[in-house]
């Protein structure tokens, strides 16, 4: 048994943390959240220049073919730096996506672009208020032309393709669409969190090519979403991380009554909370990177798992935070108020708590009757 | 026990809404008016009529009613939507009873009636950034010159600082004794030279408060409350009337709107209000609103009966604030991937949800947070110990700051 | 407005509290539960004589004609004591029962005797694990003869009468049975309350009367429990907030580390939470109290309130009160164990929270689309 | 990353395993034996083989194994149903450690093999009534007399002091020295004349601990561990090897039992488990579960690397007992009225549920309340200052105590 990271991971680990303590500091955040920018496109080119784009992507096509269990760890690292970049939406999604039902001509035509981040890639699936299904999606997708609207799409205004999930007839599939064409255009929604870029895509009969040929079913999708759920997770787990960690640091320094609030039990205890939160999290997600990093057959039921605790640890992490600065914690210039918005926005990204627990206990009960 | 007003009860409420339904402002009246501008004419127009603070005397701008014949008013007001009138509950809520406490009658003659009647508007300058929960532990100096006294430092958290025009004010005028007993009190004009006001921005986006820089303001000695060195007891009663008026804002999003919000949105095939998970947690949050509300039913009875509630509506805060944060968290969850859109095109509700999930942060802070709320049950109306104070009996300058 | 009890009911509340205890201290409870005795029968025939049993029972049957409101009164002082009685059986619902659908003659025959005290009555509906609905009732009456099985029936033991929900062909009716008879058998079963007799109860061709000629169907059933909720909700508070007196008392004098646990916050802010339920769970019940009272048509909207709340509310207390007590605690020699054990009994005797939470949200749902 | 053994440990497994397989008792040579014959006559075959307590000096009786040749025992050990061993536990983990760090060579080469064989049984004697989760404020007190100790006093919740050969005891020997500084540690012969057991019956029914009285019992001063009033530091090495072995009991109800619960009962005309609200628990509930297991496998995979599981080891308890408590809780509701039925004939998994639920309020109290693993936590694992201690210094006779 080995249920650790190894050095040349660790090593991987303090590389990534010191560049985005340098190259991603909050106040940088900030300029993000305060501009109209929808992501810091100096900071993504240099983590492109580092190679993170590239992890997992094999190097027949460019990239660097590393394991998953290099991804997590950057993906932890830009959790915890909040990073401003469509990072997640390039390589959890449009990366997998093409890795797991492009065809070679796809895959040769993107992947080395998507691994030089050159090129941004972008996943759209959700069209209205609820959880997608195969029975509600009404994009269509007839002889090559993609109609219909995609809402919210992340990263949407920074990406140069997406992955889409469509309908030809009452097949649904994943289809290719390169966003600067004439049939498409791109809308800016505001979320929570300033600091990525979400819009409105709508599509008029814009080129869209089939992914795998049109085998690329439901069942795809759903992988898809299982594959970067735990990457999601481990983002969410380094985002709780550093909630906790700076929710600590004022705790101690802020004294009231003649001692560090620190030394109280409403405070001891809620911050050992957190870290019992975080620290369950992040146990599930080991065992999440382990599943998707082997390909097992528990991926459903490991990423389900990770992705619920991480969501769970975050949100208490993201707001318990902010109770713990007290008034402070509540104005613009604390930076308690980055990881709050990015934990919701992460939560409902790809789907909510609610849905990742029903999507458990599915796979449970699949488990335990197999 | 019923719902039902006594007669005498009945006729009051009569009276109030026949008033109210005739004087109440139109829109056109109000068009072209800010939102000061309005709560002043709404204002002015209740105390004309004799309507305003009425269980204030008669000789103080009031009416000399009774306390449930000030709720049954309040109910009968806020009938109708949106009257303007937020801006007077500092001044009429707070400021007012603690000049009807320690100030002397030619005070309460001067500034009472214009606080009734909208004319004057006033803050409260408490809290300081360093302070916090621990709010005795403040900085702000006072030192005597002559008739006056001259003020140097700052405050924080004070709504409506910038369009008030005056405010109640605690500074430390002796840093050499324990903390409670260095403190006074003073009201002071909010245009005096040195005033420096700067809006606080919040993590919603929005700045309901301020910063408050005090730089050799002078006050005259005869605007002290208390004796020199009685603050903190001239403050209690300033914060005993506190009512948990509380800024940050959730924009009214309660259970009625998640409700909607479950009847409006499916979980699978089905409208969400049929899934169980989410009926077991409505049920939660309905059986909790429904505990604050009959709670409430029952301070009005004991007001009714000449009884003063106490420290136990302390838990209307300590119950709703964290119950917003929850709902509205759980709101987007059931948007699912659209739940993080805040545009009032695309959101549901006009964005209402994730505004009360950024809002409800404050809520849970500002007028004590949820940990001092449960501070306050535990002691005050449980009647448990406090705990431990490292500063007990330490000159306020000896107290460990961890500053330095 | 007069959201409170009056004076006179105030006194009941006095004199109840100050009978209970009298002739219902603690100690009488452990001899109970240390017995193998079903109920205190000693208790029972006083608790008679004060005419508890005949509060909301018409004079014209021999009742005192009493309001719902001085019934709440003595729930609650019973629920305080952990008194080991079938009052809830044979006054909140076999006398209920009678009430709401008794006809003149069955109401004649055993009202009085209800009143006294000399007849205890008990409801039997549940015949199986999971939540009885009118498709799962198997029990049937044919031709006056009632066949069939119910578990748990509380208070069986000790009852002289039982209401039984039964089919009649398809349509589910209210039935009442002497229980001395020859086609009835009662075995004990054992629940976690051992101050509580519960039985199984066999029906062979039992004699077996129609309540109201056989026109209560299964809403006189959810209205009957509708309007027990309200009244368990009060004993439920009562035991809650007697819990919550038990963990103060003792926190206030257990010292560690040289000072009173009570001045930790951890045990602080716990009982401050006890103080927060139990509070809004007494609030819900003022309004459940005032909906029974008045027969309000939010009956069932008041009652599925308080009793989910004070279900909560008892469950936090007891077994928080355990916790604040420690070790000693968790001993058989001290009295924590009588709410923790009373409160899972009475949390599931008329359904549980789940069901009752259902429950709400239907009326809700239903008083909103009204 | 990967679940599979390195090939040493791969070969240590199997070797471990036909051991096992092959010597494990049969239901046969156990029979009519009571559980703590037993448990002996499995331990001395495991110590006659060299399979007994593996982490220790082969001249103390075990193998000179590693730790993770101890976990990987252990998980074969206990692949294997029902082996009885439990009354060992505290003498091999937790005695042991402590004489092999403070006591002497003759102690280790006396005690350590008939530890390891099982011949003899240990108990731990350090609560009190009085002390509780504020451990050092004991007050049994120890005397000189020559050569020998007299104590007198009263221990509480000692598992096996019945049938217990020697046990591990705590004392005050100096009550005007603040608290940690006044105490000495002893081992005793449970036999000695003057000590008393008396079972303590739960609140569950059970009796799985004791209370021990103490009158004039005699302890030669050979078998003190450390010195004179280094008690605290002697106790600390005990504690730092408690596992957390919790007893009270919750009879196995976990997840499992929940789930296949839920398979059965019906929500409605359907399983529960196909019910929204009991899949939302029941997935936090597994969430729970599979974070703690995985927490387990990281400290597994350093002990394997040579490092020690530090503090953070305490969410076990933290997080499993009150998760215990819950599900008996909501298992009960599943079953509607039935629930609280605790007859074997007539609940579901023979009364386990219901066991559960009575069970896991000492699971929560035993081996440190929540709110202590909740003060570890914060303290040890996150460097939070402590809170002042109000006996700080202070001599162990004037600390404030309640009583009188």
């Amino acid at each position: 048994m080995n249920f650790e990271f190894s050095e040349e991971q660790n090593l991987l680990r303090e590389q990534t943390r010191g560049f985005l303590a340098e190259h991603c500091p909050m106040s940088r955040v900030r300029s993000i959240l305060e501009a109209d920018d929808k992501h810091d496109t100096e900071l993504w080119g240099k983590i492109a220049e580092m190679g993170w784009t590239a992890t997992v992507i094999p190097e027949e096509y460019g990239g660097l073919g590393l394991s998953y269990l290099e991804l997590v760890v950057i993906a932890e690292e830009l959790g915890r730096a909040v990073a401003p970049v469509p990072f997640s939406s390039s390589v959890y999604l449009a990366t997998e996506a093409l890795l797991a039902a492009g065809n070679e001509q796809q895959k040769e035509s993107w992947l080395d672009k998507l691994a030089t981040g050159e090129v941004i890639g972008t996943f759209a699936l959700s069209e209205a208020h609820g959880q997608p299904t195969a029975d509600n999606l009404t994009a269509t997708v007839d002889d090559g032309k993609l109609s219909g609207t995609k809402i919210p799409v992340a990263d949407a205004q920074a990406a140069d393709i997406a992955v889409i999930a469509a309908k030809s007839g009452t097949d649904v599939g994943l289809y290719l669409v390169e966003l600067d064409q004439a049939g498409v255009t791109r809308e800016d929604v505001r979320t929570l969190d300033f600091t990525r870029g979400h819009a409105r895509v709508s599509f008029d009969a814009a080129n869209a090519e089939a992914l795998d040929g049109g085998a690329s079913d439901w069942g795809v999708i759903e992988r898809l979403l299982d594959r970067a759920a735990v990457l999601y997770a481990w983002e969410q787990v380094g985002g709780a991380e550093a909630a906790l960690e700076q929710a600590k640091e004022y705790a101690m320094g802020r004294y009231a009554f003649g001692r560090p609030i620190a030394s109280y039990q409403a405070i001891k205890h809620k911050l050992a909370q957190m870290y019992v939160n975080n620290t369950l999290a992040r146990s599930n997600c080991y065992w999440g990177a382990a599943a998707l990093n082997s390909g097992s057959g528990e991926l459903t039921q490991a990423a389900a798992t990770c992705r619920v605790s991480a969501t769970q640890a975050y949100y208490y992490a993201a707001k318990e935070n902010i109770q713990t600065h007290g008034g402070m914690g509540y104005t613009w210039e604390f930076d308690c108020q980055f990881f709050y918005r990015r934990a919701k926005l992460l939560s409902v990204n790809i789907g909510s708590e609610r849905h990742w627990q029903d999507r458990l206990i599915t796979a449970v009960v699949n488990s335990k009757a197999a | 026990m019923d719902f039902n007003d006594s007669p005498a009860e009945a006729a009051f409420r009569d009276e109030a809404r026949t008033w109210l339904e005739a004087n109440v402002p139109t829109s056109e009246e109000l068009e072209g008016l800010d939102y000061i501008e309005q709560a002043k004419l709404w204002q002015k127009r209740k105390y004309d009529a004799g309507w305003a603070c009425i269980r204030w005397p008669k000789e103080y701008g009031g009416r000399g009613a009774s306390a449930i014949e000030q709720v049954i008013f309040n109910q009968e007001e806020n009938k109708f939507d949106d009257l303007p009138g937020g801006v007077f509950l500092i001044g009429q809520g707070m400021a007012a009873p603690t000049l009807m406490t320690w100030g002397k009658e030619e005070h309460m003659l001067r500034y009472l009636p214009k606080l009734a009647s909208g004319e004057e508007i006033w803050c409260q300058l408490f809290s300081e950034p360093a302070g916090g929960s621990d709010l005795a532990a403040l900085r702000t100096k006072a030192e005597k010159d002559g008739d006056e006294w001259v003020i140097n430092g700052q405050k924080i958290w004070t709504s409506g600082a910038h369009y008030s025009d005056y405010g109640i004010l605690v500074v430390r005028t002796d840093p050499n004794v324990p903390k409670h007993k260095g403190l006074s009190y003073f009201f002071l004009d909010m245009k005096s030279p040195g005033v420096e006001i700067k809006p606080i921005k919040q993590l919603s986006g929005d700045a309901n408060f301020n910063e408050v820089y005090f730089t050799d303001v002078r006050i005259p000695d005869s605007q002290r409350l208390g004796e020199v060195g009685q603050g903190w007891q001239v403050a209690i009663t300033t914060l005993m009337n506190e009512r948990a008026s509380v800024g940050g804002g959730g924009g009214g999003f309660g259970f009625d709107e998640i409700l909607a919000l479950a009847r409006q949105v499916n979980v699978g095939d089905a409208p969400a209000i049929e899934d169980s998970a989410v009926r077991a947690k409505l049920a939660d949050w309905y059986c909790k609103r429904s505990g604050l509300k009959y709670t409430g039913y029952r301070s009005m009875t004991a007001l009714s009966r000449g009884e003063i509630p106490g420290p136990e509506n302390s838990i209307g805060k300590l119950v709703g604030a964290p119950m917003m944060q929850d709902m509205a968290s759980f709101g987007m969850d059931l948007l699912e991937m659209t739940g993080a859109i805040w545009d009032e095109a695309f959101a549901p509700l006009t964005g209402m949800i994730q505004a009360a999930y950024m809002g409800s942060p404050g809520m849970r802070i500002a007028g004590g947070t949820d940990e001092i709320m449960a501070n306050i049950i535990a002691e005050r109306v449980l009647g448990l110990p406090q705990e431990p104070r490292a500063d007990k009996g330490m000159p306020f300058s000896d107290v460990p700051t961890g500053a330095g």
